[in-house]
């Protein structure tokens, strides 16, 4: 299936862009991670230390374990810092 | 009832002119840049457009429901934000002190660490590091 | 560090204006005269001339020291308040949230049990009962 | 010694008057109140259930059976109820 993929802060920055579309098989949040640090280098290190990533599934919060289920926007982030 | 994101700033005293009519307490709180000693010029405050309009509503709902608010707001800036400058409110109504005071920190405690907002410290020399999270705003939505 | 007395309405907005410069955080309280479904038309607020004003200076300057406050004002009014009118106000600046929330509500909480104010109800039809001090506000005092 | 004793909300109210100058030889809050109480049934009234009255003492809180000292200003009011 294709996800939009979306990344804020600094893994925008290491990534290299806010967003991408990508053709997963990926059952979970977590493979799809380990597809995308596949890529390539940048992808690997913004992704290296899942403690500092936090995940959305179609704007909702989730967990690296959650399933990917029908979702079609995947978002990364560092922890938020609002307020 | 008012969840508002935007770039411009706004004025306190407008947003809590007539706000919570009937209610007898009435809580606001206000986040400014803090300018370190000079080390920070400004703030950039990143957002994901879509779902951080969402959790600002969902979060004020909540605070509602739970401390019986008769009236809440939450405004939050994003973009550059010089020190000095209002980065965001909230303010609740209620009957009485205790649930004014409760839901207006319920409400910082989840927008500190569970809204998608991100800020980026700008110093004199330019763009700096992204503020990290503080592990004391982790603890504090324990509580609730 | 301000603590006024006054018979006449003040302005949360002006109030809030340029208050706590270089603070990360400000909080605000006020607390407004409650219709109570029109069984109330007013409230007559009597003070003591001279105590009450040394009170509200004490409690400011307590919670300064206590939580650090860069700053606080407190204002309270007397005499007839009309249904809605704001009676009084509270706010404190400080670097961060927890600080500020702690020395508001403290601040609420001497001055809602500690500070000589004493309110009478008037309803449709005149004066009424003085209103009794609540076992919850003493209780409020406890925690501190 | 001469003291000016001052009552505030229902206390002024059931007394009559809101200060009065009273001549006294009493070396305590609660040794006060008994000579007021003394003087008429309005003072006996109000004074009645001192569990209802809090005291100063030349503006600071007091408790009752706090010793009078050089007090010049004695006030008697209900438990407060500001903000």
């Amino acid at each position: 299936m294709a996800l939009d993929v979306l990344y804020f802060a600094w893994l925008r920055e290491r990534i290299g862009q806010p967003r991408e579309r990508i053709e997963t098989d990926a059952a979970t949040v977590r493979e799809l991670v380990a597809q995308l640090a596949a890529m390539d280098e940048w992808h690997a290190a913004a992704l290296s230390d899942l403690s500092a990533v936090r995940v959305a599934l179609d704007q909702e919060l989730a967990d690296l374990d959650a399933p990917l289920g029908a979702a079609r926007e995947v978002a990364f982030f560092p922890p938020m810092t609002g307020g | 009832m008012v969840a508002r994101l935007q770039r411009d700033a706004f004025d306190i005293g407008e947003e809590l002119r007539d706000f919570g009519a009937g209610a007898g307490a009435i809580v606001s709180f206000s986040g400014l840049v803090r300018a370190e000693g000079g080390r920070l010029v400004a703030l950039e405050i990143e957002h994901y457009p879509g779902m951080t309009e969402k959790a600002m509503t969902a979060y004020g709902e909540a605070a509602a429901e739970r401390f019986g608010l008769r009236d809440w707001r939450i405004i939050h800036r994003h973009g550059r934000l010089e020190a000095g400058e209002t980065i965001m409110m909230v303010a609740t109504a209620a009957r009485h002190r205790r649930a004014a005071f409760d839901g207006a920190e319920y409400l910082m405690d989840w927008l500190k660490s569970r809204a998608p907002f991100w800020k980026r410290e700008i110093g004199p020399a330019g763009p700096g590091a992204w503020v990290e999270a503080r592990a004391e705003d982790e603890d504090a939505l324990a509580r609730w």
